[in-house]
């Protein structure tokens, strides 16, 4: 019965009904929870804006949470099951070493406001952390207060602000290039600058010319992810950083992608000033179903000081907390999510730099051959060789049998292998982004292919069958239009209704 | 150690097929210039024990066992193995956003019983699936407020936790709005009606810093009067004894999220909690989790009023928020289905009482007071005759982390800490944390 | 959509291939392990019997185990999915908090030779534990050496044996009722006595006057649970001890239903001289896939100095260990599943007096519950009222549909809900042994007895499509017949081949 | 605090149903003086919480961080987290015995897969799924020898574990069988050819309890000769570096498993491997997995050859056992799959060169040498000039475990102390244990 090694699917079990919310499997005077007996003086409790009675929370025993989150939990596809080619999140195996450490009693008990000389190895943590980033980066120093991607977008656009602001400068504009994914432009409205869209050009990258034009005098940065959406390098990156520095604009790198150039080229030796990265995806901290992460930004020397802050310093063999000089203040309540980083520090060191770089070339190997296994039912709308992604195309599928990227992505689901991200980047016309990352095996690899190429085969047949896909899932399709036409949020709400 | 399957074998057969030699031809067309050539100066690869022996000595550099009275958002309040053990399910934790909802039903379900949690508990109808903490909770409130009014004054509460203001500040000089700090007296908020710029927002904390229970009343009105929305940062633990914004009119009420299920962990990850009323809903930060149907008819959650998000809208988004913290969420979800309706109460009145406890025990000290005489929560602001930061120091000597000092933020009291009592905290060390504070305070 | 709270389904989630073996993921030259260079010096290893090469063991990548792991546990039913009323093996809840006591780093990585000053908390464990146990059995002391419930029914057997042996006895013969669970005959056979079998009256258990006439002179003792397997609490049970007791013959109980009686009534009060419980039952300690478990022995004072040892005694306020008088020797090479004795103390020291028997209480009242319920449509071969089991009857069901009791546990399975155990015990026909246990909810109770009413009633519909379940499970019936016919035992075998 | 989820409203729905008034009418009908009337003394309930605390303070009265040089079947090697995590699944953790096999594939397949790995280190073709320890698989492979061979003599290695020897010998009582114990000269043992009666087994440890590599053919062919089954018990972590029993021609292999991805533990759980040919398949104790196929013809796993088994076969059984050790035996399944060929030959490797680094540094001390000069494994037997009782308390003091103490189970070594070493060992350990027992004997 052997099957090609590496073949990943997630199985049924049994049932099929759905799983109640805990509402429904409440019932009143039923208790999980238990404390001690109170050992002080009671007594009532004197307080103006005394609450009327306790809030209306499911009453529900031990047993009964338990069989409820681990049914819901049968109910999600994960990295653990299976393969996770979602282009642009970069869905590698998370090492359970590092969930150790993320669960280390040293760490996880940590008040944020202990005094530093109780905290030394956290700060320590903090410290072997940025070194590492900046020399993979190129970069002079890092925050890890931003807690995500976004944020670190968000940090790095209140930097150039900071720094512009020094020099006498007012928000204007930061050019974005078409492919760029929402939280460029959307971090950019948040900070307060305006956007300016970049094409791209035939080749899939930003149009040389088109960035000439666009850069003038209110032009304060650039944006750029590279390799860009397409996963494709942007072959012209110096030079496109060389026009913006012109007018002292500063390049802002979106490290979503940097999984792709580890060890083998830097954001910094390219031009950029300042980078963030997502340890969620290139550093190996699992997604938890739509975060915690971690977006560190890291920057060139000249923009030390703008940093939020407090930064970890070395004094002597101690470390202690400082303000940078000129710093934009505060991006987090605390030091970020500190516990991301301590489990990307610890898959930092246990990769150390040959690890580090064969994450790049063996994320850059699967997808390129994962591309040239595709590339025989699907376009490639773009012929530079990809990095660690590719975007195909399902339009000639779609204009034969009527079968949309969505129905491809939906009948992969089928076949136990997680949907790539659809319709992204916008540039390209029923988009596929696959990203198979280099911790899937090239049976695997080769399983992913197999299951594309049977979909696109089953689209000429049977186009039906692929529309209405999938079929062995907890649920088909959602009906997302009735979700959207009357909300219900909340266990609480009807239908239509609401407050 | 890497975690790449290739065998030798593996890497020589793709490479081939793709008419590469080796994985250097990878990266042929990079521009030369980029192309790294030397040293990095990376560190050496480690084998796993060789990795946890690395983070065993890391840990042992912080001071163990500190007996924990330090909040200010992040409390030491007791965590369930069952919370976690839950929450930690590989399903949940090595799963990305749920945008494939046919694969993702136990993360969307699980949210949409977070949301509806946390609208319970605030009063208030609907919850996104959570913020990154409570401090850029303030922020996204801020936002949604300038956006909906059209407004650039934001009038914020002295008693405001610090972070918050702190990031809220942070934003408003990118965004060039008008902060307009209220002063605090007798520690409340004392509400000055003609501040200055039209508010966009009035911004407090419930309790506040110090610990002190705020009137709800004269926030709202004072919003409601002035055209502004009512935002309040709230304490979950709290919200079993303390009327819920929602009943006290505020229209966004915002958390840290943190002691619902999620230890302490240096300060993150945590979550924010951030809820609403329907007339805001489509202005709301994050994500949404809605129920609906399949094909079948059978109920299905999916994401849902997207257009606000990022991804759809892009620069024209409600925030810039991707990922968030729904592990976290997810936490806060399973410890209050464990604490229901009668733990959270018991969690609350707990650490009130134990509060109120150790305030008598430590103001019988010669020397200590309390900053202010008002009804607190769990949480209360001691002035010392030392500098809070030596006491802090000279206790964690003694075993306890006494407290964060507020001088910094509050240089208006030099010798203010700010205490937290959580019920986890025996009764023999609230005793002891008196005793040894006794001491400090008369070695001082 | 609420569905009654308490209902317990597992639920499908994609995929539906079958998972491939380890040996078919391997792949020459993958790797997982690693470990830090050696820091000693090397050269080769000189010495005989030098294996010729490394084992042919598969070759994975961590990414590759943690996949096939996690997807075989989503091939497994469990406790923490849905309800397991599964007879006789009080398929309980498992409460997180003994999970945590049992990875406890103060417990879990002492090595069972430590000298006893290093292991005070350990004997401490065990002493504790022992003195809740001899409680609760009215006994005087316990050994926790055996791991498992047949161990115990071993180790109390050899302790008659030596019992008798001192008394100048040679072992003969061991009563046992013929509703007995299999490990009581077996452990008597392996203990060196032969077995005599006696038959239950009308009422269900064991007949007195079979009893008197079966004992004489060459009478060792007799093996009894009670309530017995019927789930039918003995009545005459002081009665039988004493006949027994005439003629030096000790009373065994066989300590799998402790569950109905915690707290309510004691072995040692109805003359038991020896007893064994489960903890893997009674004391909410899971049970593993099959294992492991902990068979504690509790015995009267005058067997105490047979007890196998090492024991833990007191002396001051040390503890040390002491080996028993007259000791039979060991039964395990250690100390007994030490973890699974410290779980099952968590759980007693949680419960304490009044949730023990609360235990009690409402193991029985679920299980009366549902017997009530089921009675409908299944025959209760006995009247007596039911203790925290029943064994209902589809032997009327067979005769009218052709359905058997095989098919409703099948059929039951496809309702998400664990099976009963069938077939057991013998002297019922078509026997479905139902036990709900004290940790399922009013709301479950009754959701299995909709599904076993439900599946009666489809049986009497449509006999095939019940004959034919399970039909949403991972697989259908194995064809058990061919897997004895021609085993394949390990992935090396060929079908029909071997060694 | 219990688990039961009923409420009262529950409960009296529930006995009303019934025609019952409360609780204690369930048990009307037990006789009246077996009847629990007055308290049992038990402990009152805990909350969690007190509960945790509990047994943090038990677990604060083991001696903490002692580094582990004994060894004797229960070794400290490194067990990855990720053996730990895939082990802990609630799925295996909390299911039954796979008997309802289209539910249990889960379980049966990480059996089959056990079975299949403890097969190919030991090189016999079967194995079963698991027993309780070492020791008790040694009197089921003698139980098993007796009824195959319908004998009753039993003659076993003087270096056979002592814990097995007694184990076996506590069994043979009972059973009246005679058991000849041959002596060990030079380390090893001197098979006598006549040693009494008939032996049913030749029963040995390779290595043997002093850590001696033993000679594979001497017993065999003895056991062969004599028609008796020659039955082996080995150390699974030596296997990838030590010939396997069933290539040197043994009928049975048993082995302690635990170093096979299980915790110390104190000792328990950890797990029985027992191995043999096909030729006694339908002899061998305890469960069996077979693959099969379903009605669809998909493979399918289940339970098989159950007849042996003593729910079928009752008094006829080949062994009593039930429930055995299946969650040991999938630990040491993805523990064997984590290392792999060569890993099992790393950590053997490792641990063998580090106790010879280990052996030559202490048999530099002054009075300390080996008490027999043989090849040995990655354990050794140390002669001491002092009690070894007495060293091990010592060398506690110090931080170290030193070894087991032999003079108990073979007082013809009075000063024996058996030292483990283990890959996880590092040299500054080693240098440290060395001057350590330095101190100990010159103190001495
Ligand atoms: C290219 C790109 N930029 C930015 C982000 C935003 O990162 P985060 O989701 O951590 O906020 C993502 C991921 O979603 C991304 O793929
Ligand atoms: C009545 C009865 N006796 C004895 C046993 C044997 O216990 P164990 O499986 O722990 O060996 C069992 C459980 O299987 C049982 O139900």
């Amino acid at each position: 019965m052997p099957e090609p090694g590496g073949r990943a699917t997630a199985s049924p079990l049994m049932g099929g009904s759905a799983e109640p919310t805990l509402r429904d499997l409440s019932s009143p005077g039923r208790q999980a929870w238990s404390f001690p007996p109170l050992d002080v003086p009671d007594g009532d409790i004197e307080i103006p804006e005394l609450a009327p009675g306790p809030p209306a929370l499911p009453e529900v025993a031990e047993r009964d949470l338990v069989a409820h989150y681990t049914r819901l939990a049968h109910r999600n596809f994960a990295v653990d099951l299976g393969a996770y080619p979602l282009g642009s999140c970069t869905m590698k195996y998370n090492p359970k070493v590092c969930d150790w450490a993320a669960e280390h009693p040293a760490f996880r008990n940590l008040h944020p406001s202990q005094p530093a000389h109780t905290t030394q190895g956290a700060l320590e943590v903090l410290m072997e952390a940025e070194e590492i980033l900046c020399r993979l980066t190129g970069m002079a120093r890092a925050t890890f207060q931003p807690p995500a991607g976004a944020a670190g977008e968000l940090t790095g656009l209140l930097i150039m602000c900071a720094y512009h602001r020094s020099r006498g400068r007012k928000p204007g504009t930061i050019l974005i290039p078409d492919s760029a994914h929402g939280t460029n432009p959307a971090s950019v409205t948040l900070a307060g600058y305006s956007v300016a869209q970049l094409p791209s050009d035939e080749r899939g990258m930003v149009d040389l010319d088109a960035l000439r034009t666009a850069v003038d005098d209110d032009v304060a940065g650039l944006m750029l992810t590279n390799p860009n959406t397409l996963g494709l390098f942007e072959e012209d990156i110096v030079e496109m950083a060389r026009i913006v520095h012109e007018v002292d604009g500063l390049v802002y790198y979106d490290g979503a992608n940097l999984n792709a150039i580890l060890g083998v080229a830097r954001p910094g030796d390219m031009g950029f000033d300042i980078v963030h990265s997502n340890l969620h995806k290139t550093f190996a901290t699992p997604h938890g179903g739509g975060g915690p992460g971690a977006g560190p930004v890291a920057v060139v020397d000249r923009l030390v000081e703008f940093l939020p802050g407090p930064l970890p310093v070395r004094d002597g063999d101690r470390l202690r907390w400082e303000m940078p000089a000129s710093t934009i203040g505060r991006v987090h309540g605390n030091h970020g999510n500190f516990l991301v980083v301590l489990r990307a520090l610890a898959y930092m060191r246990a990769l150390g730099g040959p690890g580090l770089r064969r994450v790049a070339e063996r994320s850059v190997l699967n997808a390129r051959y994962l591309e040239s296994l595709v590339s025989e039912a699907y376009e490639i709308p773009y012929p530079a060789p990809c990095m660690h992604e590719f975007v195909a195309s399902a339009a000639a599928l779609k204009r034969q049998t009527g079968v949309r990227a969505m129905d491809v992505a939906k009948a992969l689901l089928d076949r136990g292998i997680h949907a790539p991200t659809v319709y992204f980047p916008l540039v390209v016309e029923e988009a596929l982004m696959v990203e198979p990352t280099e911790t899937e095996s090239l049976e695997t690899v080769e399983a992913i292919a197999e299951a594309l190429l049977a979909i696109a085969g089953e689209a000429a047949v049977d186009p039906e069958h692929v529309q209405r896909a999938p079929h062995n899932t907890p649920v088909s399709r959602p009906d997302d239009a009735l979700a959207a036409r009357q909300p219900v949020l909340t266990w609480d709400m009807e239908r239509g209704g609401g407050r | 150690m890497d975690f790449t399957p290739h065998t030798d074998a593996d890497v020589h057969a793709m490479l081939t097929r793709l008419g590469l030699a080796e994985p250097n031809d990878l990266f042929a067309h990079l521009p030369a210039e980029v192309r790294v050539s030397g040293d990095l100066g990376l560190p050496e690869p480690l084998s796993e024990l060789e990795l946890m022996r690395h983070i065993d000595d890391l840990g042992a550099r912080n001071t163990p066992g500190l007996i924990c009275f330090a909040g200010g958002g992040i409390y030491d309040h007791y965590l369930p193995p069952v919370v976690r053990a839950l929450t930690l399910r590989p399903e949940f934790v090595t799963s990305y956003t749920p945008y494939q909802a046919e694969v993702s039903q136990g993360v969307l379900q699980a949210l949409f019983e977070y949301q509806s949690m946390i609208a319970a508990i605030t009063g208030l109808p609907v919850a996104n699936a959570s913020l990154y903490d409570g401090a850029s909770a303030g922020l996204e409130a801020v936002n949604l407020a300038v956006g909906h009014t059209g407004r650039k004054g934001v009038w914020i509460s002295r008693g405001l936790h610090p972070h918050t203001r702190e990031i809220i500040t942070t934003f408003a000089r990118a965004r060039e709005l008008q902060i307009v700090e209220h002063p605090m007296v007798g520690g409340r908020t004392a509400w000055a009606p003609d501040a200055g710029p039209e508010p966009a927002a009035v911004v407090f904390s419930q309790p506040n810093h110090l610990g002190v229970i705020e009137d709800y009343d004269a926030a709202v009105t004072l919003a409601h009067g002035a055209g502004a929305l009512a935002i309040a940062e709230v304490d979950p633990m709290l919200l079993g004894i303390i009327r819920s914004p929602g009943a006290a009119g505020c229209d966004i009420a915002f958390a840290e999220g943190q002691p619902l299920g999620n230890p302490m962990s240096f300060g993150g990850p945590v979550l924010g909690l951030f809820t609403t009323t329907m007339e805001l809903l489509r202005r709301l930060p994050g994500r949404l989790v809605g129920q609906t149907f399949d094909r079948e008819g059978r109920p299905a959650y999916t994401l849902t009023l997207r257009t606000r998000e990022q991804d759809i809208r892009r620069e024209k988004a409600s925030s810039n928020i991707c990922t968030n913290q729904t592990l976290n969420a997810i936490a806060a979800a399973v410890h209050l289905a464990w604490l229901g309706p009668n733990g959270l109460v018991e969690v609350g009145r707990q650490s009130m009482q134990k509060a109120r406890y150790l305030a008598h025990r430590v103001t019988e000290i010669r020397g200590v007071k309390l900053a202010v005489e008002a009804p607190f929560g769990r949480e209360f602001p001691l002035l010392l005759p030392l500098d809070p930061d030596d006491a802090v120091a000279a206790m964690a000597d003694r075993g306890f982390l006494a407290g964060v000092p507020l001088s910094g933020d509050y240089p208006e009291l030099p010798g203010g800490l700010l205490v937290a009592v959580t019920e986890k905290r025996t009764r023999h060390q609230l005793d002891s944390y008196a005793e040894a504070l006794e001491k400090v305070v008369s070695d001082a």
